[in-house]
């Protein structure tokens, strides 16, 4: 047997929608994450609630992870489908795990050294657990078994998953994890070179996904409303704060479309409710309009766009980065909004903290960008990371009682002022009233949509919000030496492919760095001139057809950047993509 | 009773001479007067029309929305401060046109909010097109051969899906009209007014005199607001006489906010922003 | 008396909405269009139906003419307001006709040389038409005598005005415009140096405004079907084709929302008939994300953007070029659109058949991006500039009755195609049954969301269609000389204060050139690069707050304009801005 | 009668096994075998969402627009090209959620369309959201304390905004409901079938026994559906008993297009394009 290697391999689960590819792979996950080891987790879902071939993919190493890969040491098939599928992804020495009763070629799946585990799941699951459908559960335990990872680690996590069936529930499938863990052991173990062993770990961690990680800066950031429309892959984070709501307090409405969910957002925040609305680049569209009415009338309000390939319907399940120039110009006229682009579940966390500050500061619409990838992913990330004393409100110029109380004269909501800033005072005080107003206005909110000299003065203190709101924009992330012979450009949730890829440079000797932008906008080109100059070759890494921020990067510096490495299929980027990319254009060049 | 006075604005109306918005304006204000709410206690959402320009005319708390989107961001506002009154007043266009979803959603709903909406069956503000609420064959700019749509019924529609009151009043009355605002502020629960309003240049079949002549009170005739088919029958009676008053009523009806669970402790608005820590080390968990 | 100006001044009508400022205003300048004169004229409305304070203004000369300029020759006050509002506007030695009756104190008037024409013109209106309405039938024909424009003009207008109020009314205006002219040229004339005189013209002349121009460039096209919704300044395009529909059978609608205007056309388009749509940019938000749809499904639809000041409600009846990066990237994800912006009404007219065919061409949304300025200006134009002969309609590849009858195998929709043009078949034919499809799909139309190899075929497939349009994308209009020291980058509807601030530049020696685009999107790189070499200092002019264009052109080409002339306050460009702004930067410079 | 498997797809629906969609599909099929409809003298118009992709299971001309937008599009189509049969298939959450204003619109306009909504009262696609006629207290992801909001009543909002066919039918019985759907395309007008569909996923409450167990039909008791006020009031029947058939139908109402002037003279699409030169001259000379 070829020498093993410990705590560094991928493991893919795949089979039809219904068959718990989902919830299967998570528990998996979360058992390895409880044996302390650091794991990224991937999924492709398909358009469809029952039947077709998805997968979900567990990546898991000694050492924080910040992407997946593609290879796939082993593969967990549920279907005859997902072998013929996916038995190409797995390398040499790997295997597949698959039920004997399934027509599979054992031929087909052992090409290229890759070894066919079969087994009686089903039957282990009928003998011992008495349902079919326990099958899984088995292969659960197969995989365990496989990679001999203790068994206890799964059966925590099958106690914890099926506690609230009943404990009957639980214990059959405990039973039928153990007996496909057995089998697999006694089996296959022998010949599989990759193993996963617990390792102590000193920091307490979290498991979280994109979507979870930006409901939970929601919450910590005070958000208090959020309307919204379910669309793939944004409607989870309405879900999860819907599931918090009566506990913490938050209002969660669904409406009867985008437009609805903006505008009923920016009524609450127009109130004093942190306020915001997440969808998907479709329904964004249908937001566009209110989204000129919160930058007119000042109001914060904050909506996550969570990117998946379009145009239009395009593929509701699969991911792009495909919306970043059409945010940044969304609605007639000119007006400020902030547009920040997370790039880790850490970042999706304090994204939305700052957001809401940001919000409420520069009153204006802030945009967090974000897509599939990033909402599907699940890491181990740790808990001193969501530090909540370093969690800070700041609601900005917002008028307390007292000082609305101290007042002399009457209140103007839209007062000029050098920073472009108007202090905010919150309806239902009795100083407090004024008109805030989508058509141009004068200080106190009155129509004044004929008068020149007021519109260049109202318009110049809006737009004036930007150039004070640059101090606080944060210059992208530098990853990687000084000196670098090439430079990555890149934005958003490419981050970890990007990073990764970065390091496997380096440790061929390649000077690689990353330029990461979590703030794209106000964009900060004073941070970013500088890191040009000594960029080397400057190649733009986008999960789109265009390189679309590299468009924005040449409008805004004039600088070119020498390559583009995008992909568009709409799965997302990975470290193996963007080397092989680096390599084919280096031979090319 | 307070004084009217107080709702006065520095702002003159730009309304056309004899447009039926004033009296919708004088009604608003007389019946927060007599119901004696200030202006910092209630908030009036607007969409964009002739109509909607109606708290530029007031001291009040105010948001003039965009175009057909009052109602969800009034909505927003009741749910982050049920203690506010809160009106919406539009046009039938806004109402009744593009925003006829967010109308239809409200119905079923039944937030606290008192919908006015000022029916001149055109499109005032930009000149004189048709709208929903336009009779059958009328002639604009957009229609030079009449319309073909058979017009939208506003009443029978809230009494169809879900409304909790249900009144209509005429501006050339306002005090009428008043009173018909006042009952349905009182009302706990999603009221429609809407309001018979002449626009004089672009409207010449609906005019004050056309209304004067077909209009009766529904209470003068013993009307009984509680029956819904006979209100929906009775929204349908349009012709040499044209009733206004209260169609329909029911009390008693949870209010949307009644029912929301995060509400259950108070306005959000009151309360502090952020989360207690413990809170927060206990959603951690979840994750752990 | 000074020596008189023949032919070459501004007359303003000013008053309340309502009083006729508009229609006066227009009837006017077609009583001096049929004095064989060039006029172009300019607006400015308030937001409101009746009162207020609105102008109308009317330049005139012997030559073409293509902007409106500032100063004003001869005012015509219909309200006390307009005389203390707009006097400021009147040159030393211009006049203000206005009645005795208004209160107004002739110093006030008469400050710089202006000069009082106070006339009872209501008293003429009633004594001689028994009307005070008719007061601004008497003020135009004074302001005809006081120009010495013989009457026989302005009798021909009122004929052709009121003829449809009978024969009693047209007789009494005339009588009243009459006593009016006659009082006029009495007492003023003589100190008035502007004066007016026919002139023969041998090729025929048409007045035309920009809304008009692009009604019927539709109508010339085949466009046979417009839904819309009204929408300030953009409303009287369908208000116009309306009046048409019946005789020239176009189906015209007035729909619910924006979203119904532009899916209904859709609808339309895609069974075979031209089809468009025209809005303001608050519309156009509604409409973002069908425009995605017409992307995906490849329909030819036309959407007109009439731009006004935003951000939201804005200034409904002012002007402003806010909108070219958000029409640019309006949607999500990536898909063809072709961008024109027309600069002059004869361009409107051309751009519109243009627009037709190449969206049938290209199968993708077509732009056209004009402006409240636009919209609302009239100009005389020479009828051969719109010879029927030279409208070409081009449908683009699509198949014939026969070519479907002759077609073996399945029709292919979506068919991939090195042009990435598809050929196209109209619902209805037995061949021809196909599914157009806002999801991703396949060559058919079905469905295909998921396959990675499809999606790559289909997105370039779409995206070459952009590349093929190229070829025939126009490049800018080059104007004024070689070797320029100062180049004038502009766009749209800033074409004709451009062009004027460019000859009245070159006329004082300084050797200035404008590039004007029409069409924006895709950029015509290659044409632009050579021009760009050789413009000595490159000045974007634009009607909005942040130089949209200049942006595009950097991100497109590197090259960073050197200065910017901007304007937003709600008003046009006009050649006499562009110069004060031009001469203010090179006293700061 | 044509044989139904003219309208096969090789493409094999990606719906839940037992699904209601697929009586739906089938029942589709047979009505237009019956009425001997080609494929290509149809176009069927959808939204987004499971239902939805309904046309894509079949060979017939079709559009899968965005979610709430197939009626627009439809009424687009059919003005261009009134030769053909347009049917629109959607979901209750296209239809009476995003998609509401067009259906109310719709109603008023009369466009001689078959709209056929697939009521699952659930957001299926998205997996499980409630829908506008989710049943007040509906416990899903988005409202784990169970929704507040009244159901929306399609049948009589569609009664009332002046639709001149609106039936209900049952996906378990689609038989029953290519009947229906027959009677619809042949109504001259607009028609709307909404169809009872259980969703086996995402709606545990109104599945096929609940409905097997609840649903008769409206033409076996003798029902009038020329009575509009009996129709609105049956249309309030949900309990258990549930009606389903043609609840009212009003023939001889002129349809959309058959009032557009520009129509008179046959579909666009058949006509050149371009302008007669002549014409062409006389539009300039109202610029001369
Ligand atoms: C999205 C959008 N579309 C169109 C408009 C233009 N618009 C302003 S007011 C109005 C309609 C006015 O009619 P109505 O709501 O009946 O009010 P009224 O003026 O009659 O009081 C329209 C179409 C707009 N502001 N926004
Ligand atoms: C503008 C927009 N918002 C949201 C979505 C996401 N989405 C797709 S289908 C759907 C709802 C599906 O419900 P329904 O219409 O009832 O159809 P069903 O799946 O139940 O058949 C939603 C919200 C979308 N595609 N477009
Ligand atoms: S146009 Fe009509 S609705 Fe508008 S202000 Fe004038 S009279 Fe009133
Ligand atoms: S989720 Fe429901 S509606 Fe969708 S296919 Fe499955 S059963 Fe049908
Ligand atoms: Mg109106
Ligand atoms: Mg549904």
């Amino acid at each position: 047997m070829a020498e093993s290697t410990v705590n560094n391999m991928t493991i893919r689960l795949a089979g039809e929608a219904g068959q718990g590819v989902d919830t299967g792979g998570a528990g998996f996950a979360k058992a390895l994450a409880n044996a302390g080891l650091w794991v990224f987790t991937t999924s492709e879902f398909m358009s469809r609630i029952r039947g077709g071939l998805n997968f979900y993919q567990i990546r898991v190493a000694d050492h924080p992870l910040y992407s997946h890969v593609e290879p796939v040491n082993l593969l967990l098939a549920f279907t005859e489908e997902a072998v013929s599928e996916y038995a190409g992804t797995v390398v040499p020495g790997g295997g597949v795990i698959y039920d004997q009763g399934l027509k599979v070629r054992e031929e087909m799946v052992a090409r290229n050294g890759v070894q066919a585990f079969p087994m009686p799941l089903v039957k282990i699951a009928q003998e011992v657990g008495g349902n079919r459908i326990m099958m899984n559960t088995a292969a659960l335990g197969a995989a365990a078994g496989v990679v001999e990872l203790p068994f206890e680690f799964i059966a925590e996590i099958i106690q914890r998953n099926f506690r609230r069936k009943g404990d009957a529930v639980a214990e059959a499938n405990l039973k039928v994890a153990e007996a496909g863990y057995r089998y697999a052991r006694e089996h296959y173990a022998a010949g599989f070179p990759w193993k996963l062993q617990p390792r102590k770990t000193s920091r307490p961690r979290l498991m979280m996904t994109g979507n979870q990680a930006i409901g939970l800066g929601a919450l910590a950031a005070g958000c208090r409303f959020i309307s919204a429309y379910p669309m793939t892959p944004a409607s989870s984070i309405m879900e999860w704060i819907a599931a918090h709501g009566a506990r913490y307090k938050v209002v969660v409405k669904q409406t009867e479309d985008e437009i609805a969910a903006i505008t009923m957002a920016i009524g609450a925040a127009f109130m004093g409710a942190r306020a915001m609305t997440a969808t998907s680049g479709g329904g964004f569209s249908l937001m566009v309009e209110a989204l000129g009415l919160a930058g007119m009338a000042e109001i914060p309000v904050v909506v996550v766009e969570s990117q998946r390939p379009g145009p239009s319907t395009g593929m509701p399940t699969k991911t792009e980065q495909g919306d970043l120039l059409f945010v940044l110009h969304a609605s007639q006229g000119e007006f400020p909004r902030i547009v920040l682009a997370p790039g880790t579940i850490e970042q999706c966390f304090w994204t939305m903290v700052r957001a809401f500050n940001l919000a409420e500061k520069y009153q204006c619409p802030v945009i967090v960008l974000t897509d599939n990838y990033m909402a599907f992913q699940a890491r181990t990330v740790l808990r001193q990371d969501f530090d909540y004393t370093k969690v800070e409100i700041d609601r900005g110029a917002l008028l307390t009682k007292e000082e609305l109380e101290q007042m002399e004269g009457p209140y103007l909501r839209y007062k000029i002022t050098e920073s472009g800033i108007s202090p905010r005072a919150l309806p239902g005080h009795p100083k407090a009233v004024f008109q805030a107003c989508s058509d141009e206005h004068d200080e106190y909110g009155h129509f004044e949509d004929e008068d020149a000299e007021n519109r260049v003065k109202m318009q110049s203190k809006r737009m004036r919000k930007l150039r004070t709101a640059l101090a606080e924009i944060r210059p992208p992330e530098v990853y990687g030496p000084e000196d670098p012979e090439v430079t990555f450009l890149t934005w958003g949730t490419t981050y970890g492919p990007v990073r990764e890829a970065v390091d496997i440079l380096n440790s061929q000797g390649v000077r690689a760095r990353m330029l990461h932008f979590v703030d794209i906008w106000p964009f900060p080109v004073d941070a970013v001139l500088p890191l040009l100059e000594r960029s080397g070759r400057l190649v733009a890494v986008e999960n789109n057809g265009t390189g679309q921020f590299a468009h924005l990067l040449r409008a805004m510096t004039g600088r070119e950047v020498d390559d583009r490495i995008l992909r568009f299929d709409g799965r997302p980027l990975s470290p193996d993509y963007i080397l092989r990319k680096f390599e084919e254009a280096r031979i090319h060049a | 009773m307070l004084d009217v006075k107080i709702y006065n604005s520095p702002v003159k109306p730009t309304w056309c001479p004899g447009c039926g918005d004033y009296g919708i304006l004088n009604a608003v204000k007389a019946a927060l007067a007599q119901l004696e709410i200030l202006p910092h206690e209630v908030a009036i959402f607007t969409g964009i029309g002739c109509g909607s320009k109606l708290p530029d005319y007031m001291t009040v708390t105010a948001f003039t929305t965009i175009h057909g989107r009052p109602i969800p961001v009034a909505t927003g506002a009741k749910l982050a401060n049920p203690k506010m009154h809160i009106l919406v007043v539009a046009g039938d266009g806004d109402t009744y046109g593009i925003g006829a979803n967010h109308f239809i959603q409200a119905l079923r709903r039944n937030p606290d909010i008192t919908l006015i909406v000022e029916n001149n069956m055109v499109y005032g503000l930009t000149k004189g097109q048709y709208a929903p609420t336009s009779q059958k064959g009328m002639v604009t700019s957009t229609t030079p051969e009449g319309a073909i749509e058979v017009a939208l019924n506003p009443l029978a529609m809230a009494i169809t899906g879900g409304a909790t009151f249900v009144a209509r009043g005429f501006s050339g009355d306002p005090k009428h009209l008043a009173w018909l605002i006042a009952e349905a502020i009182k009302h706990k629960g999603f009221s429609l007014v809407d309001v018979l309003q002449p626009c004089v240049v672009y409207n010449k079949v609906q005019t004050y005199d056309f209304y004067r002549e077909r209009v009766y009170k529904l209470e003068e005739e013993g009307w009984d607001p509680a029956d819904r088919k006979a209100a929906w029958e009775k929204a349908h009676e349009w012709g040499d006489r044209i009733p206004i008053g209260i169609f329909y009523r029911v009390e008693g009806e949870p209010t949307y906010e009644d029912q929301v669970p995060a509400l259950r402790e108070g306005a959000l608005t009151t309360q502090p922003v952020g989360l207690d820590p413990q809170a927060f080390e206990a959603l951690l968990n979840e994750f752990a």
